[in-house]
């Protein structure tokens, strides 16, 4: 009998340990963070420079954004997409920390009160395929002192795409109509993959900055969803903040069979990785009860009806008017 | 007759309690569910407009208080203090128009705790009083929750007390976990885990709502007593335009006012001296005025011009309707 | 056999009295209101024949105004106030009472001693609130004489708040004991109809009130008094409408501008011991000598209906109870209470109110709760500049003489200080 | 020229004052009661006038006071005694307007009135209930010891030591006299204790409605000078009596009588 248990337990630590294994295939995959990548592995990301995090509440005139690597094709480009529709270009610039973007977000006068979406396409070619490598990152850019002008305003809101991206993820239901961003675990994190503005089957990884990877495929119509899960968990419960946002990439991969040229030499295939990082914060229910809320309530509600009872017997007739 | 007498006459002749009842519905729609017809009256008001309701159509001014005493010293005198004042003005205006019938005609708070008054009234229980000397000591709590809820946020920026103290006050009144309620959002309900002052906070304002229903149950206007608002208002509720005044000398001190008092004011009945007779804990609801059989002895003014007053052929009007 | 020829030559001797007051009432003054004849006859058949209207239900006595009755109409009872003013009682009450004892007790004392079926055919129980001590006393006195008697205790104090749980303890004490006379538990139903019949009642004598004090009077103070006292006898419906026929007819009056004695009759306010009929002595003195009663103090009259009854919530029956409770205590003016600093406010009151030109203060000898009252109030008028005018008499006509000299010279001094006459 | 009268009809004795247009006194006229009041009165009155030869028509306004004040057809108005003292004593010549207390000793009572800084009677108190410290109580004195009351004043002063009466209730007093006379007590003690039991009951009177200012005493006792003497040693203050203490309340009344009568001439001009 003792045989089969420790088969059983050596099972459960393969499974444990299974999306270890499959850790391979992401290295091509670029993508945005706002913090400057520490080495290429995930795992230990920069939780201390928590600090620096966008907070919706404030806006900055400039947001530095980094890629999570070095090499980088010399033609690549950063194109921005702006809330109030213009697409302009933003610098890449290298320094010791990698490859950044710095995004210009002026005026502050309230005007580009919305999301920015901000692409790096970088292009190689490698053995008559065509290596497409896209990074797109969505930006809040929202200060309460604007007010919520935009609160109604359904083309500020709605999530932006554009057609001239070989593969993009756009993700739905990122913010609540003030900009504040109001995904949190448990939730169902929707999105879709545009090939060229066209929806398109795809398959898409996700990874948690812990190294929790999930992949999926999108449905036919090039949408697919998720349940986020929560992967915060601090050692001391004193530690825990329910500011923390955890955050985690899409990653989505396409082939196909096309020819053309680049930079003068010909490909027969293309192969697109495109990545969107995002982030959410815990769910209130994780750490909040109702059960103890309730129980607390009608503890105190039976003990003030008892001391009315009390006192009331005690004064039946002085009862004074 | 003149038609200002004969109007005037109507108006001393109507039965205003059923007036305000109809009125606090109103405005218990206006503040809860306002947002939906995009409604914001101010967010700086008098009375408690919880912010914890989604769709409200104002917010209660302690909310922007506790944010803006949650500020250092040295940025009072900035250009942020003159948030702080243009608040804290606006709160005074809108306090100056209706002095403190906010809380009896407008606080959702007041008008929950109204119908849960008429509920025990019709199950056919009494209502309880409290003694006068625990009255006395009873209604001095609201100013101590007042200044606290002044320092506590005053201590984040300053002293370093920990953000989790961000609105103290919203975190134990009764109104965060009730009115939410009325919008079906439960989400108030709940102890908060997140940390040791959070689980204290959001456990005392459990507590003190288990309290509110039974206390709002037993008493009439259980809460008037300890809301740190109307201790707000009675600091500047002299200013107020809306006056209750009182003609001592009519006064037969027969004590039906005290009697119909909501809140319970000894003075109201006792106090043959003082024309301003508005106490610290009335929420001018003007039953006494209702309730008054002698004549002018109890006064509505609004900016000097009597609106409401006591005459005997109301009294006996009201007295037959009573059915 | 003895006993048998007292009560008869009592009787008589009431009657002619009652008579007489009544005449007087009726002829000495010629422009009575029409509608005041119901009045003149109820209390003549109650007086002079003795036929009260009763419609069977049990009676139960009253020796003051803090009973109150509310709870008695509620039991299905009917109220009956046993002060007594009439002098041939008086004779014989000082057998048991001593001599130097207020009038009205040795009145009450002695209809109840020797003329049993003047009232207590029907009789339950006599209520004695322990205000003043001589009722109290007096109380003993008639249980003595086999009457069921319950002493409803008052607080002497009645602005405290000890005073009042004090005063609800025993008025829920009441209750139980009205629940054995009647054998009828208070249910809040019937409680609160009371209420509201009494409310009527106190509207009605409202306007009255009013009607009586404009300027210039349309009726006379006596009558006031008379139709107060005629409450204590009538069904509460009737005298409800007869009042408003009354007030109907006071109204027209005043329109008309048609006042009663001559044109600028001083205006007199008589307060201190209650008049009770057959003693009209002093009003009648005053408004024979010219002056008018436009408003009276009196715990027999005004104070009797003045107070309506408030009801908020009639959750429970304890409300109403403590509603009914607080109307008997604490707008009372009574001198048995300490700090009695309301009625000199309302007198004041009164006075702005009805023009008053000067107050007669009345006290029965040997009622020493009026008596010593009388200084401050008299304090209190001087700082307003009114003249009061202190009578110590009981129910005996010796002094009538002596007293019609000092009223005449008293409403002179007012017409005299009125005119600016300084010869 | 016109005239006024007063009358006051007492219980011991009638009063007529008759007064000119200026309101100085004319003549006065004092006969005693008697049982038919009305034809006394009368009388007395058409005695004054022949005395001074006036036409009965000359007298434009009578005013009646006292007791028989409402049965006196003759008089045009009446008024009570307490009133005319009052303003009788007020324009008494002789007396400085600042009298602000008046005694009265009438036949069957006393009275003490108070008026105010206007002349007003503000307040007064009347020994109404006994004939204790009254005219009458003196008549019985000098019934008693066969002495005329005119002559009682001269044996005061002649009394080494005043005895003390203590009951002064008329009735018990009269035996008490007879027993001191029998014990051999002089009539002076006796007579100024008499008049020393009077002005401590009249000075009781006087001290529940408050003594003010100036004394008046006036009524028929008042010329009784032992008992002015005796009043105040009682009252410790100088007391003002006027030469003629009876006819005051009538020359108030007769005051009034011109007083009304000048007023209905205006009117009636007017």
């Amino acid at each position: 009998m003792k045989l089969s248990s420790i088969a059983l337990f050596l099972i459960l630590i393969g499974f444990m340990t299974w999306p270890e294994v499959s850790q391979g295939g992401t290295e091509e995959a670029i993508y945005l963070s706002e913090v400057p990548p520490q080495g290429h592995n995930m795992r230990h990301g920069s939780s201390h420079r928590q600090g620096s995090e966008h907070s919706e509440h404030r806006a900055v005139p400039f947001r530095k954004v980094y890629l999570n690597t070095h090499e980088l094709s010399d033609d690549a480009r950063a194109i921005v997409l702006r809330p109030d529709g213009t697409i302009t270009e933003a610098p890449l610039s290298h320094d010791e920390e990698g490859w950044s973007v710095t995004l210009d977000m002026r005026p502050m006068d309230g005007s580009l009160d919305g999301i920015f979406n901000l692409y790096v396409i970088n292009k190689e070619l490698r053995d008559e395929t065509l290596l497409i490598r896209i990074a797109k990152m969505n930006i809040i850019n929202h200060s309460c002192g604007w007010g919520h002008k935009f609160k109604f305003n359904k083309e500020r809101l709605r999530p932006k795409s554009l057609d001239n991206i070989p593969l993009e993820i756009v993700g739905y239901e990122m913010w609540d109509r003030n900009f504040h961003r109001r995904m949190a675990s448990g939730d169902m994190f929707s999105f879709s993959v545009l090939r060229k503005g066209r929806p398109v089957k795809a398959s898409v990884k996700v990874r948690t900055r812990s190294g929790w990877m999930k992949s999926l495929t999108t449905q036919e119509d090039g949408t697919g969803a998720f349940q986020l899960i929560r992967d915060y968990y601090p050692e001391r419960w004193s530690e825990f903040k329910t500011r923390y946002y955890s955050s985690f990439v899409l990653i989505a991969e396409y082939e196909a069979d096309e020819e053309g040229t680049y930079r003068g030499r010909s490909y027969k295939r293309i192969r697109i990785i495109t990545t969107l990082p995002w982030k959410y914060q815990t769910a209130r229910i994780e750490y909040t009860s109702y059960a103890y809320g309730l129980l607390i309530f009608t503890l105190f509600s039976l003990f003030t009806g008892l001391v009315v009872f009390l006192y009331r017997q005690r004064h039946k007739g002085r009862w004074v008017l | 007759m003149g038609s200002i007498k004969r109007l005037k006459q109507f108006i001393n002749d109507s039965d205003i309690n059923r007036f305000r009842t109809y009125f606090q519905v109103g405005a218990f729609f206006l503040l809860i569910y306002g947002g939906y017809l995009a409604i914001d009256i101010s967010s700086n008001m008098p009375t408690f407009a919880c912010p914890f309701v989604e769709m409200r159509g104002g917010t209660c001014y302690l909310w922007p208080l506790q944010h803006q005493m949650n500020m250092e010293i040295r940025h009072f005198l900035t250009g942020r203090g003159i948030g702080v004042l243009t608040g804290f003005l606006t709160f005074l205006f809108l306090l100056i128009l209706f002095n403190k019938a906010w809380c009896g005609f407008i606080c959702p708070l007041g008008t929950v705790q109204d119908w849960i008054t008429k509920l025990r009234a019709n199950i056919g229980i009494r209502y309880g009083t409290y003694p006068e000397k625990d009255f006395k000591k009873i209604n001095k709590i609201k100013y101590i929750l007042l200044v606290l809820l002044i320092l506590l946020p005053f201590g984040i920026a300053n002293l370093g007390l920990s953000h989790d103290w961000a609105t103290p006050y919203c975190m134990i009144c009764p109104s965060r976990t009730i009115l939410p309620l009325f919008s079906a959002d439960l989400s108030q309900l709940v102890i908060d885990f997140s940390s040791k002052t959070k689980v204290f906070l959001t456990g005392l304002g459990m507590a003190v709502t288990g309290i509110f229903v039974v206390g709002a149950f037993a008493k009439r206007r259980f809460f008037c007593l300890f809301c740190p608002m109307s201790g707000l208002q009675y600091i500047f509720s002299r200013l107020g335009i809306l006056r209750l005044e009182k003609d001592g000398s009519r006064c037969t001190r027969c004590g039906n006012c005290y009697r119909v008092c909501d809140v319970g004011i000894k003075e109201i009945a006792d106090d043959i001296e003082s024309r301003n007779i508005v106490k610290e804990d009335c929420m001018m609801c003007f039953k006494c005025v209702s309730a008054c059989p002698e004549e002018r002895c109890l006064t509505v003014k609004f900016g000097g011009i009597a609106i409401y007053e006591s005459t005997e052929r109301g009294f006996f009007k009201r007295i037959e309707k009573k059915g | 056999m003895e006993i048998e020829r007292i009560k008869k030559s009592t009787l008589n001797h009431l009657s002619m009295e009652a008579g007489e007051i009544l005449k007087r009432v009726e002829e000495d003054f010629p422009d009575n209101p029409e509608s005041m004849k119901y009045f003149y006859d109820l209390l003549r058949k109650v007086y002079c024949y003795r036929e009260r209207p009763s419609d069977g239900s049990i009676t139960i006595g009253t020796m003051c105004l803090q009973v109150p009755e509310e709870l008695i109409y509620a039991s299905g009872a009917v109220p009956l106030r046993l002060c007594s003013g009439a002098y041939s009682f008086e004779r014989i009450g000082t057998g048991p009472m001593p001599a130097r004892s207020c009038s009205l007790v040795k009145a009450t004392v002695g209809m109840l001693r020797l003329v049993p079926d003047f009232y207590r055919d029907s009789l339950k129980a006599l209520i004695i609130p322990t205000t003043c001590d001589q009722k109290k006393k007096a109380g003993e006195v008639i249980r003595e004489m086999g009457i069921n008697v319950y002493f409803l205790e008052l607080p002497s104090r009645k602005d405290t708040e000890d005073g009042r749980a004090y005063w609800y303890y025993s008025v829920k004490k009441l209750v139980d004991v009205m629940g054995e006379i009647t054998g009828r538990r208070l249910g809040k139903k019937a409680l609160f109809n009371a209420i509201r019949l009494l409310n009527r009642a106190r509207e009605e004598f409202r306007r009255f009130y009013q009607l009586r004090g404009s300027v210039p009077p349309p009726i006379y103070g006596k009558d006031a008094i008379i139709v107060t006292n005629a409450f204590y006898f009538d069904e509460i419906g009737r005298w409800i409408e007869s009042l408003s026929r009354l007030n109907k007819e006071l109204y027209n009056r005043i329109n008309k501008k048609e006042q009663v004695s001559q044109r600028h009759a001083p205006r007199i306010l008589l307060t201190g011991s209650p008049s009770i009929f057959p003693n009209l002595k002093i009003p009648l003195l005053i408004e024979e000598t010219g002056g008018v009663i436009v408003a009276d103090d009196l715990c027999s009259s005004t104070r009797l209906l003045y107070d309506p009854v408030v009801i908020d919530e009639t959750a429970s029956l304890d409300i109403l109870l403590g509603a009914v409770a607080d109307r008997y205590l604490r707008p009372c003016t009574c001198p048995f209470f300490i700090d009695n600093t309301d009625k000199k406010r309302r007198l004041l009151q009164m006075v702005r109110d009805f023009v008053i030109e000067g107050v007669v203060y009345q006290a029965f000898s040997g009622c020493y709760l009026f008596e010593m009252e009388s200084k401050s109030v008299a304090k209190a008028l001087e700082s307003e500049g009114i003249p009061m005018l202190y009578v110590e008499t009981d129910y005996s006509p010796e002094d009538t003489g002596q007293l019609s000299t000092r009223v005449e010279a008293f409403l002179e001094s007012i017409k005299q200080r009125r005119r600016g006459l300084h010869i | 020229m016109n005239y006024f009268a007063g009358i006051d009809i007492g219980s011991t004795a009638i009063k007529i004052v008759l007064i000119d247009e200026a309101g100085e006194m004319i003549s006065h006229y004092i006969t005693p009661t008697g049982s038919n009041f009305y034809r006394n009165a009368l009388q007395g009155f058409n005695a004054l006038l022949e005395k001074r030869s006036i036409e009965r028509s000359a007298v434009k306004y009578i005013v009646s006071t006292g007791y028989g004040r409402k049965l006196f057809k003759e008089a045009d108005e009446s008024i009570s005694e307490i009133t005319a003292n009052a303003i009788g004593a007020k324009n008494l010549s002789g007396i400085d307007g600042s009298i602000r207390t008046i005694i009265n000793i009438g036949g069957q009572d006393s009275k003490v009135i108070l008026l105010d800084d206007g002349g007003c009677v503000k307040n007064f108190v009347m020994n109404d209930k006994c004939a204790a410290g009254t005219g009458r109580f003196l008549e019985m004195v000098s019934r008693n010891l066969e002495i005329e009351i005119d002559e009682l004043g001269d044996y005061h002063f002649r009394s080494g030591v005043p005895l003390t009466i203590n009951s002064t209730c008329t009735v018990f007093a009269e035996s008490e006299i007879i027993s001191l006379l029998a014990n051999g007590h002089s009539k002076e003690d006796i007579i100024a204790g008499i008049h020393y039991s009077i002005a401590r009951r009249i000075a009781g009177l006087a001290r529940r409605i408050g003594i003010d200012g100036i004394v008046l005493l006036d009524g028929g006792p008042a010329l009784n000078r032992g008992l002015v003497k005796a009043l105040e040693d009682e009252l410790m203050r100088d007391i003002v009596v006027p030469e003629i203490p009876q006819i005051t309340t009538a020359f108030g009344a007769a005051i009034i009588a011109r007083e009304a009568f000048l007023a209905e001439r205006e009117r009636v001009h007017a």
